[in-house]
């Protein structure tokens, strides 16, 4: 198929199916989101590049990615989710046949919730210090643990958790990777206050909760390779996932948000306020171009080193213009609440900008992660990497 | 003013940090701070029974005569406690009142507010002028004025007492909930009690006891990373045995000890009126507010994930580094101040 | 003007590196250096050869024809080998010439001079002026004078050619030897040849090559301390191993790419002329200057003792980025200008 | 004795002795230095502290100090060695009885040059991966290897050297540290030239050079130990050790020189800059300030953890004033040379930085050392601590 009858093609479904919206409910029967995915996925736009017989049309890069930009011209989700559906990604590399069969439909309709089971109180930098547990009992195995850092635990149906099955093997060799059904006893979240007053995470109380053989992904005791794959998702796309400021009405948007909020109050001429602006807003703008030249030159089949810098890049960003905000209120950011929505932002971005500094491993996390993977610095020699589990020094 | 022994100053600061270790623990704080007043008028008790309200009130009206040394000292350990108490307060409004007023004050019986209000200040707070005999307009962002039964406020040349009766006071919502502002409108009734000879005195009294306050803060915030980055193991190791965790905490440690340095000089310069002063008191209020500032912030990212938890102390801190480093004027302002006073010498 | 393919553009740049390896190598900088004019003519014709001299000559005048994007990738290269030529007075003259003269520039046979004396300029440059139908006054600080048979000056609404000997060119002492500098002073003689219609390209041109050299000079500099730090072995372990070194590299990483990627962008918004062109080239031309700086400085504390020798090339990469931060206006400068261009937008 | 006969004593010895100059050559004969220094050594006061059987008075530190204070008075040169004479202070506490007797007199009176021998090609943060070899011979050592960074060493008759003398045990445990003869055959000596264009060190080429059995400092294999005591005479003056500018002339001096520069520039009205020279400025007050609470808590007997920070904080004093100084030259920092003193003094002072941050110990280093020894965090795992020299993989 040329790109112009595949652009055809997919243009004239939309046209045909399209109504504009997908949670409209006059338009759709009882959940919307999830017949209109549905009706995506059964006509092979959702994840073009799988083969064709599961979903997908084996679709190479650049024509998928005409599917992709006529989705977005019109406004329609569900497409391209061979890029962005983590879990459907990961069930369809590691999953068994019979349980991809089940699961990764639902997953690319939207019909099942997921949540993250990965850290915990003593494993959170050094995630195969784990000590959750998982005991093969008949038929599966029997969890016990606890997580922490877990968003949308209360709705979930599915976590994708790590648990060690052997403990006496190195700590990487000694885990396994599994879908965990969050609906049963033994399965308790408690939702974890955040220094901004928000709970968007939760801690997760595991107690002999059970999973089934067959949502054991990837080999038994091989769950740290089934994890690396996972994170590299995550990872690509923490550099966009930071939040703006939590009050929506407060100032300017975009770039020039600073610069809004600046001639506000008052301080636009103010020297030296305008060189922590320039530098501020610099950054930022930085890392938009770093970002743009990554991705054209992984399309020109140059490989990036840039794509890794985003997320670090972001935490200074982000602690520099909650920074600069609180420098162009002043006093008036002593102040919290809804009726000082710039006084709230910049305290609410202040303390939100460790959400993108700590979680997704922390910014010194980040820079071993550039420095050995990117430039090509040895390792730091690792005490824990050849010793039994069960005599390494954790929490 | 009587100076205080190297022995009988530690003996103060030790029974001082025994009080706050009993009775400003982070349990209190965080009770405190929930309060609807966010003041706890039994620790009030317990600190004038110490000495520590009446510290810099003479001996003859019931203080311990003290200056700013000793205050800057008590500052610090306050300040590592989170102690949410008028302290300061009351130590500016010592510098500002006369006579029985002082007496009460010392004793704990009277909360004085204070409000600089003249030119000179730090910009930004209100516009409280002269109104015939008394004084009109507000008072902005004055620290500890909804418990205060009385609110001095400066002017350039004149002091005004105002009883808590004859003025509105807004309190304000606050993002360190350690340290109660609220919003002074004055509607006339006033008494001057001085004209601006003091002024100056009490604004470095304000000034030190900040400095010493944030330097304490940072102290204890640094302290509290360090002996968590001893205990706390990943990879098989201390994280404090990594050099990305180890060299940030070496580097905080200069910013504290040097903000204690700077806290400790202002309040000998001011003691000792020295021509350094105004260039001694600048410095410190600046390194001060930067170093707690730092301490916190990096403090919370040495923590990791644990700190991002209401439930751990570490925000606290930065809370409280914030409201500090905005209170009496920020550190742009007095780098400028500081160059100013730099430039007279030079 | 016509474009390269990216295979055409990649095989120039080859050529041009390998031209470099070989003929512009560390010991033919430091040649080149103690040299009386830090002129090498034979390189320089080699180059003329290579077409990179001309590279922004129109062909119809014996150039390659190219624009801002091929001129920033050739002086990326230029920048990582500290190129010791006139390649970006070249380029900038070529912006402000027509005819005949651009024929000889392009062939490597005419070196022109550009002093940028405009009011809208970086300050503090001179105080050239108009004398009758020619000039009078000097400028300072002018790349390449001293080997230029030609100077070409900007006012704010002209251009004026000067011949060498009709100007008193006074070689200066200057840090960095690789590129040279020199007070022009004019004593009337010059030809008019331009309004000021072309001036603000040159100068976006000038800004452009000098972020590309920096951004080239600022990732090399990288590349050797992280190929030292994989290599050099401290306590039986590479010391690139160790989180101080491995993080520093890791921040100097994003400084560097940044640099180009702001190099770059600022390259194709004048080459596109867009309307976020002074936005674009104001941010790159701080971006490149302190990423470079930083870049340097950092390397040689990464370097340990071993780049503290005169023989280490590192410190020749510090001297350039100190040069290259001051020669069309400092990082202040351009921050402030950056601003300027968000304001209008904001 | 009581404070005030001692201060008697010690004024009227100075009245009767000190001519007001200790290198005017017709006060005194052909060394009038070493012979001023050798009368003050033999009346007991160049160290007062030491025995009083072996040049010293067995004073207390307090009434040393008085001893200190009255040289002082008078400009007089000599006291206060048993604080600040390196080589008399490492000969008294390590060379062997016979050697001491016949070195540490010299010493004292400056009769003998000394150098540095510790730092190699292959060994700096790690001093201990030295190469150097001191094998053993009839009567002494023979010694061959490559030493760097040495000041002094054309003029000096003595280098202080650490060589190893044993490869099969682990690299701290095999290393001696002797006083080598400098002006002997297979000692030679050449100028190592500085990014700042000068030649203050040297690297030091040894080739089979004899030392005497007498000359071994502690135990043999010991070195290490010796060398530590050693190294801490050194740091502690690191942070007063930095040069100023090297041009004399050029702009006034002390805390306010760069007050005095920027209002030569005619910038010292720029906003921008006053906040930068503010913040320059009071990095280097606050280290004084430090230096003077440690000292006055070090007099007060209580130990203070400030004294170690003075090193690091000195390398970003000097780095930042070098940047401010150019900030404020602008484009005349681009001229070196005597003619424009300012710019030689701008750029010298951005070189010779790194005579700070990187020499006696990098700022890296630095900070290992306040995180461990004053902060008590954990060292590093050191993967060289416990196996032979020989295995080791240095340089």
């Amino acid at each position: 198929m040329t790109d112009e009858q595949l652009k055809t093609e997919v243009e004239a479904w939309l046209a045909a199916n399209w109504r504009g919206t997908a949670t409209h409910k006059e338009s759709f029967g009882r959940d919307p989101r999830a017949e209109w995915l549905a009706k995506v996925r059964d006509a092979g736009w959702a994840v073009p590049r799988w083969p064709s017989d599961f979903y997908g049309r084996g679709l190479a890069d650049e024509q998928a990615r005409i599917v992709e930009r006529a989705f977005a011209a019109v406004g329609a989700p569900g497409a391209g989710q061979d890029r962005s559906n983590l879990w459907a990604n990961t069930a369809l590399a590691h999953a068994t046949p019979a349980f991809r069969r089940e699961i990764v439909p639902q997953l690319l309709a939207g019909e099942v919730g997921m949540c993250l089971l990965y850290s915990e109180p003593g494993a959170g930098s050094d995630l195969a210090a784990i000590r959750t547990r998982a005991d093969k009992v008949d038929g599966g195995w029997r969890v016990s643990g606890q997580k922490v850092w877990t968003s949308g635990a209360q709705i979930a149906d599915y976590g994708m958790l790590i648990a060690r099955t052997d403990w006496d093997v190195p700590k990487h060799r000694g885990i396994s990777f599994f879908f965990l059904p969050m609906k049963q006893p033994g399965v308790e979240v408690r939702p974890l206050r955040q220094i901004t007053d928000e709970a968007h995470f939760n801690e997760v109380f595991i107690d002999n909760a059970f999973v089934p053989e067959d949502n054991l992904l990837g080999p038994l005791n091989g769950g740290w390779g089934v994890l690396q794959t996972a994170l590299a998702y995550e990872r690509s796309v923490m550099g966009d996932a930071a939040r703006g400021p939590r009050s929506g009405a407060a100032g300017p948007k975009g770039d020039h948000a600073l610069i809004g909020l600046a001639r506000e109050a008052g301080k636009l001429d103010d020297p030296v306020i305008r060189q922590q602006l320039a530098q501020t807003i610099a950054w930022r703008v930085l890392n938009r171009l770093n970002t743009q030249r990554a991705k054209a030159e992984l399309q020109q089949g140059t490989s990036s080193s840039i794509m890794s810098l985003g997320k670090l890049a972001m935490s200074r960003i982000l602690h520099e213009e909650a920074r600069v905000r609180t420098l162009l209120l002043g006093v008036e950011s002593l102040l919290e609440g809804a009726e000082h929505p710039r006084a709230e932002d910049a305290n609410f971005l202040t303390l939100n900008a460790y959400f993108t500094s700590i979680g997704g491993g922390t910014d010194q996390i980040q820079r071993n992660i550039i420095g050995e993977r990117v430039l090509g610095l040895p390792k730091e020699p690792e005490v824990d990497r050849t010793i039994p589990f069960r005599e390494v020094r954790a929490g | 003013m009587a100076g205080l022994t190297a022995d009988e100053r530690a003996a103060l600061l030790d029974s001082l940090r025994r009080l706050l270790a009993d009775r400003c623990a982070e349990s209190d704080v965080r009770r405190i701070m929930a309060s609807e007043t966010g003041h706890d008028a039994a620790l009030w008790r317990a600190l004038a029974d110490l000495g520590v309200v009446g510290l810099t009130v003479p001996e003859q009206h019931g203080g311990a005569g003290l200056g700013a040394i000793e205050l800057e000292l008590v500052m610090e350990a306050a300040g590592a406690a989170l102690l949410p108490a008028p302290l300061l307060s009351t130590a500016i409004a010592a510098a500002l009142l006369d006579g029985e007023r002082l007496a009460a004050l010392a004793g704990g019986y009277s909360i004085a507010a204070v409000a600089f209000a003249g030119r000179d200040d730090w910009t930004g707070r209100g516009d409280v002028r002269r109104d015939g005999a008394g004084l009109a307009g507000t008072a902005r962002f004055v620290p500890d004025a909804a418990i205060a039964d009385t609110i001095l406020v400066t002017l350039d040349d004149a002091v005004f007492a105002v009883a808590r009766e004859d003025a509105e006071i807004v309190p304000l919502p606050v993002f360190d909930r350690t340290r109660r502002l609220a919003d002074v409108a004055f509607r006339g009734p006033a008494t001057l009690i001085g004209d601006g000879t003091r002024i100056a005195a009490a604004r470095d009294i304000a000034l030190i006891g900040l400095a010493g306050e944030q330097a304490g803060g940072a102290r204890r915030i640094l302290d509290m990373t360090v002996d968590y980055a001893r205990e706390r193991h990943q990879f098989g190791r201390a994280i404090g045995s990594f050099q990305a965790i180890k060299h940030m905490a070496a580097d905080l440690l200069l910013e504290a000890e040097s903000a204690t340095s700077a806290a400790r000089d202002a309040a000998r310069q001011v003691a000792e009126d020295t021509p350094a002063r105004a260039e001694s008191v600048a410095l410190a209020a600046f390194a001060c507010a930067d170093a707690f500032v730092r301490c916190a912030k990096d403090g919370i990212q040495m923590h990791g994930g644990i700190a991002f938890t209401w439930e751990h102390p570490a925000h606290l801190y930065l809370r409280r580094a914030r409201s500090a480093a905005q209170l009496y004027g920020d550190s742009d302002h007095w780098r400028e101040r500081y160059v100013r006073a730099l430039e007279v010498e030079a």
